[in-house]
């Protein structure tokens, strides 16, 4: 068990993000976290029927133009060019975040330095140094119905990111409610990691000791497959 | 993601007994009253929805609308600015006979307090009504030398809004000052029914002209032309 | 002086809106309240450019239209039909009174019961009975820049309105800056009514014996002189 | 009233020292390069306005907008959400010697501050930053359960902002995404400053369709052709 190779078994990136698409339901409002998270509305299921809101005053927007036909006043939160879709609507900074807090969004999708086994979350600072700059996370994670986290399991070198009580600058207390994992897929209920899904090639216990917070299930531990070729 | 409802009838169908209503208008301007008269409807069909709560800044005038709810019996309690009117006689009677509830709120509060809602703001800070029987009992605190109240969000189960255009992912446009309450209460509630005159295509409406994002609204039926308020009292329509 | 006949003397109403008029600035942003205030748009002077804000979400209407030619989904915070002028615009109504809060009107302009030496203002109840209403009054009296009261200076049953404190319940605190009645015009400041132009029929004593607190004067009281034909 | 402005030179001419101004735009959409430049100019000229404080979602990128204001040393201040870029040199490199502040706001908090001094209201809670240490000295208080942060209105002295359409009594509509803060922003100032690419006659556009009424607008200058700033980021430009 200790000789597991976690680094081959993980999944990548898109892997992650092809399964935290799996869970987006049709109809629903979404707010993706610039970087990572904006990767899964590429995985969107056929079918679903998705709106997307970006925090700089869109709803309804698409994929990116083509290069060289971009309109740079036509932007979203991670400053990148975007296309609209039919029924798209413009709206200011206040009518964006009350969107947010207001609990409109049916789910926002963030990345993570670290995830606490209570929901809360670290995700824009790891210290003191250097410029900080926070955006609109922690707005984000209040008001959304469902908060949902896509992170590698470990860090570049080796440290959980699920763990029992956060050690970075914390984003917001509570918040979390689903950790997607290049190792697990993880709910957050009652102030205890709950494990959904884990990947076939480990065991629970390989699992929990790259985990530095009990990871407990209901009984129902299923496996976390996606494609191979992603 | 088609919001779209064939009849207001069935756009009022899950309205239950004890439910907090916000509808939209100023007096006549904005109100939408084929979403009123298909809930009266309902009630005296059914006996259901009663004793509704009902946040409007006025409280119904003559005998349609809001005044043809109270008259009919199924409404509990108001919350609203501004009840007095020339014809106002449907809520007066039962106000004075102790039969409905008012909460009396300052206009702007009233605004604010439902702009609150939809924003995700619990609580904040206004000088209006500071040092009057308005705000009995509220907490109130000093910012940079003058006086505040502080005012809590105003919520609502359901809204029923009025718009001029409306696509069938709920982005909406008003008609004037028909505007006036209805984008707010858009926000505010759980479950939010707009009639509009003209349904269009998504990508009917220019998204910079959209006032209300479609993400607000729950269910859009068109009325293609709808009754005004106004006009009805001032012909002494009853409905 | 016990028998001058108070009402051969004092100003109507539409004299009092008159006079109310000439201090509207050229370039301001008004909102009359409704009833009698509304009357001084009729007496704006001529050559001064003055937007008018109704409640309800209209900034620039203009006239009423001719009778048969209303559109009610266009009218003031009264109810009653209304036009636009030229750069008119419409929002909803938490836009409209951030406008009235936030300190952009230039003026509104109320009636009164009682207005108290102290600025405080009780406009929109005189007892317990009857149905209570309140509207935008308790907002308008906050923000402005300048709060004005135009008012009979006595009540139908002789009653003087400018008092040392209010009896009736107050719509705001120490809001109001001047007060144009039928026989004066009266600034407050500093917890003070300071007289600035007296009806020229009467004696300072005359207008000192039907007002219930203290008129003071910093040397300058002018003649109050109306357009006798309104 | 006519608030037009003939140049933007003499529209940011009375900005003094120590001014706070809230610049719109969110990255480089709806920025107003031209205003922002003219003020520049200013300072390389006359040695002011000096120790503006800056308000805006960022702190400038490349070296033109706000990042050029900062490398000509006129900024002493930044308060944003989001200073950190690909290319924010300017920023970073006053900020990591100490020459410039930051008061780092949560972006929908940034948002409701400046919605909030517009609105005359002083104070609002939002549970954005609690349990952060961007709330540490903050109140907090609980409602419904759930726990808050007290957020303080944030004002300006000025506001700089790019609209599409305006006219001369200072209605304004945006061009896309470029409307982000400029709204709130004209809310918020003393004194506003828009740009514009269009200048109309008074009804030049529909009062349905403005999204800034000109009440919150001070003066209005044309910017014909104005510059985008993410292109001239794009291409190396320098101011």
């Amino acid at each position: 068990m200790s000789d597991l190779n976690i680094s081959e078994v993980a999944l990548s990136n898109a892997q992650i993000a092809w399964r935290a698409a799996q869970d987006i339901e049709d109809g629903s409002y979404v707010n993706l976290g610039i970087g990572f998270p904006e990767m899964i509305a590429k995985f969107q299921p056929v079918g679903r029927d998705v709106t997307y809101h970006t925090e700089n005053g869109v709803l309804g927007f698409g994929n990116a133009p083509l290069e060289g036909e971009e309109d740079w006043d036509l932007i979203n939160a991670g400053k990148k060019a975007i296309t609209l879709n039919p029924g798209a609507s413009f709206f200011h900074h206040a009518d964006s975040f009350a969107m947010v807090r207001g609990g409109h969004l049916d789910l926002a999708v963030l990345g993570a330095y670290q995830v606490a086994q209570n929901g809360d979350l670290a995700n824009w600072r790891v210290g003191s140094k250097g410029v900080p700059a926070v955006g609109g996370a922690m707005d984000l994670v209040h008001g959304a119905k469902r908060v949902a986290v896509v992170t590698d399991h470990l860090t570049k070198d080796g440290k959980p990111k699920l763990v029992e009580a956060c050690t970075f600058p914390l984003t917001g207390v509570g918040c979390v409610t689903r950790v997607y994992t290049s190792l697990a897929v993880v709910d957050i209920d009652g102030g205890k990691f709950i494990l959904r899904e884990k990947l076939p090639a480990m065991t629970l216990a390989q699992l929990q000791s790259v985990t530095c917070a009990k990871l407990h299930s209901d009984g129902k531990i299923g496996d976390l497959v996606v494609p191979e070729d992603l | 993601m088609d919001k779209t409802i064939a009849t207001v009838g069935e756009a009022v169908a899950e309205i239950p007994d004890d439910a907090q209503i916000m509808i939209g208008g100023f007096g006549g301007s904005g109100a939408p009253i084929e979403l009123i008269h298909a809930l009266i409807d309902r009630f005296r069909a059914t006996g259901s929805p009663k004793n509704i709560t009902v946040i409007n800044n006025n409280a119904g005038n003559g005998g349609i609308g809001i005044a043809a709810m109270i008259k009919a019996g199924m409404v509990g309690k108001m919350i609203c600015s501004f009840p007095r009117s020339s014809n106002a006689e449907a809520f007066n009677e039962k106000y004075l006979s102790g039969e409905i509830a008012l909460e009396l709120v300052p206009q702007g509060t009233l605004a604010e307090r439902i702009r609150a809602a939809g924003a995700g703001i619990p609580a904040f800070y206004t000088p209006s009504s500071y040092g009057t029987e308005l705000a009995n009992g509220k907490p109130t605190e000093e910012f940079d030398g003058k006086m505040y109240v502080r005012e809590r969000w105003l919520k609502a189960d359901f809204a029923l809004i009025k718009g001029q255009m409306g696509d069938k992912v709920g982005n909406l446009t008003y008609r004037l000052a028909g505007r006036n309450f209805n984008p707010l209460m858009a926000m505010a509630a759980d479950k939010t029914i707009a009639q509009v005159s003209d349904l269009v295509a998504p990508g009917g409406i220019d998204p910079e002209q959209v006032i209300t994002p479609g993400i607000f609204v729950d269910m859009v039926v068109q009325v293609a032309d709808p009754k005004q308020e106004e006009v009805l009292v001032r012909t002494g329509v009853i409905h």
